[in-house]
């Protein structure tokens, strides 16, 4: 699995997602009276370390045919086991929340894999009892990461653009994307998202790669609350829904299909990118935040509907119409 | 606004503030006190010429990344709602390492960084006991020399709220006999308001509570309903005291109307004159002192009238 | 090639049964090395299920499969891959969303973990160009490619997997003359390294000029394995039909000068798929398209019933054009479609029976959009007891029905409605046993009697002798002939099996 | 996306005769009564948990979450899977409703319930006539209508205009007039899914959309219509929140979407469609308040009754599923 070439949607919609928030990004200083700064760039990359994890836990679902909806729980828990676990070191908290995410993802893969059960319900299911369940753990309370030097360290500036936890974020996208394009599991996890029966038939291990995939959005999800907690420097027990909002925007600002089969993880990179640009955007011109609430939506709308079946059809009905009744070649 | 009167002899400064920038990491605009604090606190710095940078949210994460958004512009100053005490811990800390002096406003900061900020503060304490009183009052007025009360909260983990209950236990540790039965987080959140004191009144049954704390009147007025719902009588001579600590223009309505015993300042009308006030008063090197309480007030019947206009702003 | 040498492949009593279905009893063959093997039978005779328990996804009630001489249980895909069995199954199964290169290296047990699509490219390439797909780009999506050339990606990646056992369930039956060329001569290439290859197919002809054995299958047991070399078409379609084919269809009393045309079809063409097909039907008759899958029947009774949004052409009800791509329009038109996937595009199987029959008439059992329970019974009771159903049963799930009943259930709902002028059913007894068969056939009967038009498409020589007033052959997409009056059943699957040829052309 | 299905079984079903119950079935069955039994041990072993005014109190805080979860209801039968938009749609209904205060509580209604269809129903025009992907499409939905929402109020709240709304806040009867019409609503819409021709389209539509297709039955509008329904449910639910609130901003919807998408599936409702009823979403959504209600009766924290909501969500999907299977196989 090579980065598919520009013409296909799984590139160009990240693309051109990015294109035009870099130039709306570079052209702030025309529109308002700021100047940009290396930092606007800095900052740009932390909002993305904020969200990346998640839209790439989510992305990675979405291009097996599922829906991670338990991402946020994850990402909730793993940020609360990191502080409550960590005090001591924060080896310990992250080791937790790893394995917690691992764990979770290991049983909502196997219990979808196994019994066949549509993902959503039972993503919707382990959300709600993760986001209880990281609320009991600290008496809905925000819990305090009292190891400051942690804090300081994850957001140090590094090459004046990045930081230690943008950095792992981008080296997590280029493993996953490694990961992908080099080994089998790329072309299988499109595989059994784009056709499940003709993937089995084929011999993909169908069910073991739903599974792995799920472990993957846990860890990943989790390693997101981590690093959020110790970049934060406390652990939120209920973030809302607004990041599980964001992130699957930014999926499919990435190229991922609603029908599962499409998508890489590069665009998911680019559809996150492009995402944090338009936050950064926002914060520099002091746009009024439901202004790109209303870009998202239009955004969204617009992939939604050129997505819809039924209006392919109708549009593939109006392009017979028009043309003149002519004879295809037959190539039966 | 009934704040206007603090800090005299700011607006005779005409000479403008021209050139000095700020940037406003506050609450964001969907949340009504943050909207009505932002309608006031802008237009009256930018009247003086003062640029304002809006860098407003309710997402604590944004507003870490927004705060040092802020430090990276290198205002003259940065005004800050601290949505969480201990995320903005660092921030500020950066912030004055760079030597950018920030203003916190409403909440207080983390006690690590108490001495890195100027402070104009919500006087959360006062707002706490101010409750007590009001709930006590209302009691006594019924002739009832004890009661069990129930306090429905803010968001649990932020200063505000504990604070606040710090004031409401110690004014009731007067009156023991007047005895605090359940406390919930209401996390600001009407509904879930309501709900909870739903479960309550079945819990304790109207004869179980005499007394009812909504953290804000958007808190206070679903215990309200609830009650009511219930079958629980409120108000007059022997119904349920429900009392508020933040003003809103409904909690202002059922105080006239007799449903509210009371309620107290902490308007964002009033706070936001007086954190601009601040703001201007630093700027012309009036040395402004380095934390201020806004004066918070009791709000009951007899005093509604005063505080109708001032409390009607979110 | 030598059909004497000996068997690398050999199963023996193989026996699978689907619920009360035996879809294959008792099969025992044996293919030599480098020998092309070919499984016939007609639709239904187990020749898929023999392939399934080959292939590892399904596992056989009974019987030994050997390869090599060792006995293998194949409970699963990749353990019969890796027991050396390749296979081209009978549905496409590529994947759109991926590249060619992707399709061709997917499931590749060789390839290890590593993606070494640049290190494969020349012999994915050599892959392509054996099957005719020069002109393919290895990184093209396979979205952009035609339905036969999908079907030529499929069989490159079954002979790229080096395998001791090529099965190929009918490898060609959506390809074009052309095409198929490649993939014989491919196959030959393949045998002759000694390998040994399972050839299911309905196209005799290639079965003749290929093959070196044919297995026979009939009803789930097999009734010979024979050397080609003793065979022609028409033996082999005696093996086949058992005592059938030389029924004749007897010209019905009805005449062609009846009433005017209720539907006129004119050149309708679906790119890629039919082309140009026409056709005028009167009431009270029943027609029938005759093809084999790959013919365009089912594409043809799709897009007049307005499910295929590319088909152009027109279609007219009564004189009246009708709306194209729209199925409400069709239905309004008063034509009604029975799909042959009455799974997933026919019956709704967890609702009752009742619900089922009368899905289609709402209106006419609601007062207000309310249910009528007066008109809801006296409807369904008329229909349970055109289809011969068990009333006491009607609000049982279709799901607990027999297949036989159900499809009964999915010919009733378009029986059922008195502004049905055409009924449309594709394949309307597949997969149906001997007794649920006739019923159906009786009911279809009954309504070209009361004056419908009844078109149908099937590839069972039975039933089109025994059902249809006039048949329509194709083959590949064209209209083969039209046969108004007497026919002889090899005729028709000569046609069907192998087009408009002529003799000379059978043994290639 | 095979989010809202289940995958196609490899495995053909072998069929059984009659109607006798598969081991599945009755171990699951047995599954079930136990768990209930345990919860009415549990409830009755609860302090002043089985009493009228905690009857009250459960069925009261059921309400406004169910009468929402009645209109998702629809949605979900229909094959739709879910609307992740209801708190946003209510929230701006909610704001309309207390606005409109002045014109009288009737109009004021009136004119929510309009802006409810008209909001919900445009989705669902587009989900029936395009078959536009629900999920995404409500994702954006909630953006726009929060983004618009916002924009128009400038954030503030919104207080009553007049004092008609309090009369949705009555007790008659000592029991509060959101719950009468929780009852009432949802025997209206199990009525209208049992016996009108809409209802059986939709069971059929929601079922096997494409044998819908073909069979020429009216998919598109039918969707819509469901939509359109939901839209005038949530209307309801916001104009009770809004009254019971006495105030209305964007965050008036909290977790409602949610919740109400929990009251669907903990009522058995399976999420691909073609299943369920009004009076099990009824059940669900009390069984939810019920289990929340005795954990705070007991003392427990917001975070375990959240746990135990997702827990039982958890379970009855899968229960469900299994049951579901299981008399198929
Ligand atoms: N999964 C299944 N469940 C139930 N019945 C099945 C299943 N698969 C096959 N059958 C039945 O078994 C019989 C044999 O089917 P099979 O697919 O092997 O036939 P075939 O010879 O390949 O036919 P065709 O030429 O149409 O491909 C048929 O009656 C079919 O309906
Ligand atoms: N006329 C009928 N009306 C309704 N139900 C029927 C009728 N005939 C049979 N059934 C039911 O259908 C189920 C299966 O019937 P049957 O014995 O024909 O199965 P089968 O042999 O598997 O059929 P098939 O070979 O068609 O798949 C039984 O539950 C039977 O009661
Ligand atoms: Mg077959
Ligand atoms: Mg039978």
């Amino acid at each position: 699995m090579k980065p598919p070439s520009f013409r296909r949607p799984e590139a160009s919609l990240p693309v051109a997602a990015l294109v035009l928030t870099i130039i709306a990004f570079v052209l702030i200083p025309t529109y308002t009276d700021t100047a940009l700064s290396s930092f606007d760039v800095y900052n740009t990359l932390q909002i993305f370390a904020r969200l990346g994890l998640l839209t790439l836990a989510l992305g990675l679902t979405m291009i097996a045919g599922e829906f991670d909806l338990s991402v946020v729980g994850t990402y909730a828990l793993g940020g609360m086991l990191t502080v409550q676990a960590g005090q001591q070191h924060w080896a310990w908290g992250l080791l937790a929340a790893l394995g917690a995410g691992a764990a979770v993802g290991l049983l909502q893969g196997g219990l979808i894999a196994r019994l066949k059960i549509p993902s959503m319900p039972v993503t919707l299911a382990t959300y709600i009892a993760l986001l209880g369940l990281t609320s009991a753990l600290s008496g809905g309370l925000t819990k305090t990461y009292a190891n400051v030097t942690v804090t300081l360290w994850v957001d140090q500036p590094v090459l004046t653009y990045f930081s230690p936890r943008s950095l792992i974020t981008l080296g997590l996208f280029a493993a996953a994307a490694a990961v992908l394009s080099l080994s089998r599991w790329g072309r299988e996890l499109r595989a059994i998202g784009g056709d499940r029966r003709a993937g089995r038939v084929a011999g993909v291990r169908v069910d073991r790669l739903i599974v792995g995939t799920f472990a993957a959005s846990g860890v990943l999800s989790a390693l997101g609350g981590s690093l959020l907690s110790f970049s934060l420097g406390s652990a939120n027990p209920d973030p809302g829904v607004q990041p599980l909002i964001v992130a699957a925007a930014a999926a499919l600002l990435g190229g991922v299909s609603l029908a599962g089969g499409r998508g890489h993880p590069l665009g998911l990179l680019g559809g996150i990118l492009a995402v944090a640009l338009l936050a950064e955007i926002v914060a520099v011109a002091a746009v009024p935040q439901y202004v790109s609430q209303l870009f998202f939506a239009g955004l969204l709308g617009i992939i939604v509907v050129i997505d819809a079946p039924d209006l392919h059809s109708a549009l593939v009905r109006q392009r017979t119409r028009l043309r003149p009744s002519h004879h295809p070649r037959t190539s039966i | 606004g009934g704040g206007s009167s603090s800090g005299g002899g700011d607006t005779a400064g005409a000479a403008g503030l021209e050139g000095k920038t700020v940037n406003f990491v506050g609450y964001g605009k969907d949340n009504p006190w943050g909207a009505y604090f932002n309608g006031v606190f802008v237009p009256k710095l930018e009247s003086q010429g003062v640029k304002v940078v809006d860098l407003t949210t309710m997402d604590p994460g944004t507003a870490v990344t927004n705060f040092n958004q802020a430090i990276s512009n290198k205002p003259d100053l940065i005004v800050a709602a601290l949505l969480d005490t201990s995320s903005t811990v660092v921030p500020i800390k950066k912030a004055k390492q760079a030597g950018i002096p920030v203003l916190v406003f409403d909440g207080r900061p983390d006690p690590s960084v108490d001495a890195d900020v100027m402070q104009v503060l919500s006087d959360s304490e006062a707002l706490g006991t101010a409750a007590a009183q009001n709930l006590v009052e209302g009691l006594k007025a019924q002739g009832r020399n004890s009661g069990n009360l129930i306090a429905i909260t803010g968001t649990k983990s932020g200063f505000a709220a504990q604070d606040r209950m710090k004031g409401f236990d110690a004014e009731l540790a007067k009156t023991p006999e007047y005895k605090v039965v359940d406390i919930q987080d209401g996390n600001w959140d009407p509904t879930l308001s309501g709900k909870i004191a739903t479960q309550l009144f079945a819990k304790y049954g109207c004869s179980g509570i005499q007394g009812a704390y909504g953290m804000a009147d958007y808190q206070a007025l679903p215990i309200v309903a609830a009650a009511k719902q219930a079958g629980c009588p409120v108000g007059g001579k022997t119904g349920l005291v429900v009392t508020g600590s933040n003003c809103f223009k409904v909690g202002i309505d059922a105080i006239k109307a007799g449903t509210l015993y009371g309620t107290a300042t902490e308007d964002p009308g009033t706070i936001a004159e007086q954190t601009a006030d601040y703001v201007i008063r630093y700027f012309n090197q009036q040395n402004p002192p380095a934390k201020e309480l806004v004066k918070e007030e009791r709000v009951t019947a007899e005093n509604v009238a005063q505080f109708a206009e001032q409390c009607s702003k979110a | 090639m030598s059909a004497t040498g000996e068997e690398l492949v050999r199963v023996d009593d193989l026996t699978k049964s689907f619920g009360s279905t035996r879809a294959v009893h008792g099969a025992s063959f044996g293919i030599a090395a480098g020998e092309i093997h070919a499984l016939c039978g007609h639709n239904g005779a187990g020749k898929s299920t023999v392939v399934k328990m080959l292939s590892g996804q399904e596992t056989p009630d009974a019987g030994a499969i050997r390869i090599g001489g060792d006995r293998l249980d194949l409970h699963s895909r990749q353990v019969a891959q890796r027991s050396g069995v390749a296979l081209v199954d009978q549905e496409l199964s590529v994947v759109a969303s991926l590249t060619v290169a992707e399709n061709l290296m997917l499931g590749d047990l060789r390839a290890g973990w590593l993606n070494r699509r640049r290190a494969a490219g020349p012999r994915l390439r050599a892959l392509l160009d054996n099957v005719g797909l020069g002109h393919v780009d290895l990184d093209q999506p396979l979205s952009e490619l035609g339905i036969g050339e999908r079907q030529l990606v499929e069989i490159a990646r079954a002979l790229g997997q080096d395998a001791r056992l090529l099965i190929l369930d009918e490898p060609t039956a959506t390809l074009s003359d052309v095409e198929s060329e490649y993939v014989y001569a491919a196959v030959r290439a393949v045998a002759a390294t000694g390998r040994a290859i399972l050839f299911v197919s309905h196209r005799l002809g290639e079965v003749l000029g290929l093959c070196d054995r044919v297995t026979v299958m009939r009803d789930g047991a097999v009734v010979a394995t024979t050397a080609v070399a003793g065979l022609t078409i028409d033996s082999l379609i005696v093996q086949m039909l058992g005592e059938a084919p030389h029924r004749l269809r007897k010209r019905t009393g009805r005449e062609a000068e009846g009433p005017a045309e209720v539907l006129n079809v004119s050149g309708l063409s679906v790119a890629g798929r039919v082309d140009d097909f026409s056709i005028g039907l009167r009431p009270g008759r029943v027609y029938a398209l005759a093809g084999q899958l790959g013919s365009g029947a089912s594409e043809v009774l799709r897009a007049i019933a307005g499910l295929v949004p590319a088909a152009t052409g027109d279609i007219e009800v009564d004189g009246v054009t009708v709306r194209p791509g729209h199925p409400i329009a069709a239905t309004r038109a008063g034509i009604a479609f029975v799909s042959n996937d009455r799974k997933s595009e026919g019956l709704f199987l967890d609702k009752p029976i009742s619900w089922n029959l009368l899905a289609t008439r709402l209106p006419a059992v609601t007062r207000w959009g309310v249910i009528d329970r007066q008109r809801w019974s006296t409807a369904l009771t008329r229909l349970v007891g055109l289809c011969g159903l068990d009333g006491k049963r009607s609000a049982d799930s279709v799901r607990s029905l027999s297949g036989g009943n159900q499809q009964k259930v999915f010919v009733g709902r378009g029986l059922g409605r008195s502004d049905v002028r055409v009924l449309l059913l594709d394949d309307p007894t597949r997969g149906v046993d001997v007794g649920g068969r006739a019923a159906i056939h009786v009911l279809l009967r009954d309504a070209a009697d009361r004056g419908m038009t009844v078109l149908f498409s099937s590839t069972e020589l039975e039933e089109l002798l025994d059902l249809a007033d006039v048949v329509i052959t194709m083959h590949k997409g064209v209209v083969v002939r039209r046969h108004d009056g007497d026919v002889a059943g090899p005729v028709l699957l000569r046609e069907m099996t192998h087009g408009a040829a002529t003799p000379a052309e059978e043994r290639r | 996306m095979n989010v809202m299905s289940a995958p196609p079984r490899s495995d053909a079903p072998i069929r059984r005769p009659g109607r006798s119950r598969s081991r599945a079935e009755l171990v699951i069955d047995a599954v079930l009564l136990l768990a209930v039994l345990a919860a009415i041990v549990l409830a009755l072993t609860t302090h002043r948990f089985a009493t009228v005014a905690n009857a009250k109190a459960i069925l009261t805080s059921a309400s406004l979450v169910g009468i929402a979860a009645l209109g998702l209801t629809l949605i979900t039968i229909g094959g739709s899977a879910v609307s992740l938009a209801i708190s946003p749609s209510v929230a701006a209904v909610g704001m309309i409703f207390l606005s409109a205060q002045s014109f009288g509580l009737v109009p004021a209604l009136a004119l929510a319930v309009l802006c409810g269809i008209l909001i919900t129903g445009v989705q669902g025009a587009i989900v029936g006539y395009a078959a536009a992907n629900p999920v995404v499409l409500t994702i954006a939905a909630s953006f726009a209508i929060t983004g618009i929402a916002t924009g128009v109020s400038g954030g503030s709240t919104v207080s009553p205009t007049g004092g008609g709304y309090d009369r949705l806040n009555a007790t008659p009867g000592g029991v509060a007039l959101s719950v009468y019409v929780l009852i009432g609503l949802a025997l209206i819409v199990q009525w209208t899914l049992r016996r009108t021709g809409f209802g059986r389209s939709l069971y059929l539509i929601g079922e096997n959309r494409r044998a819908a297709r073909a069979a020429g039955l009216p998919v598109g509008r039918t969707t819509a219509v469901a939509w359109l329904a939901a839209g005038a449910l949530f209307a309801v639910t916001a104009a009770f929140t809004a009254a019971f609130n006495t105030s209305a901003n964007v965050n008036l919807g909290g977790t409602l979407t949610f919740d109400a998408i929990a009251a669907v599936l903990a009522g058995g409702t399976p999420i691909a469609g073609g299943r369920g009823s009004a009076l099990r979403t009824l059940a669900g959504a009390v069984l939810i308040a019920a289990a929340s209600d005795i954990l705070l009766l007991r003392g427990s924290s917001t975070g375990v009754q959240i746990l135990v909501k997702g827990v039982i969500v958890l379970v009855v999907v899968v229960l469900v599923h299994l049951r579901t299977e299981g008399s198929r196989a």
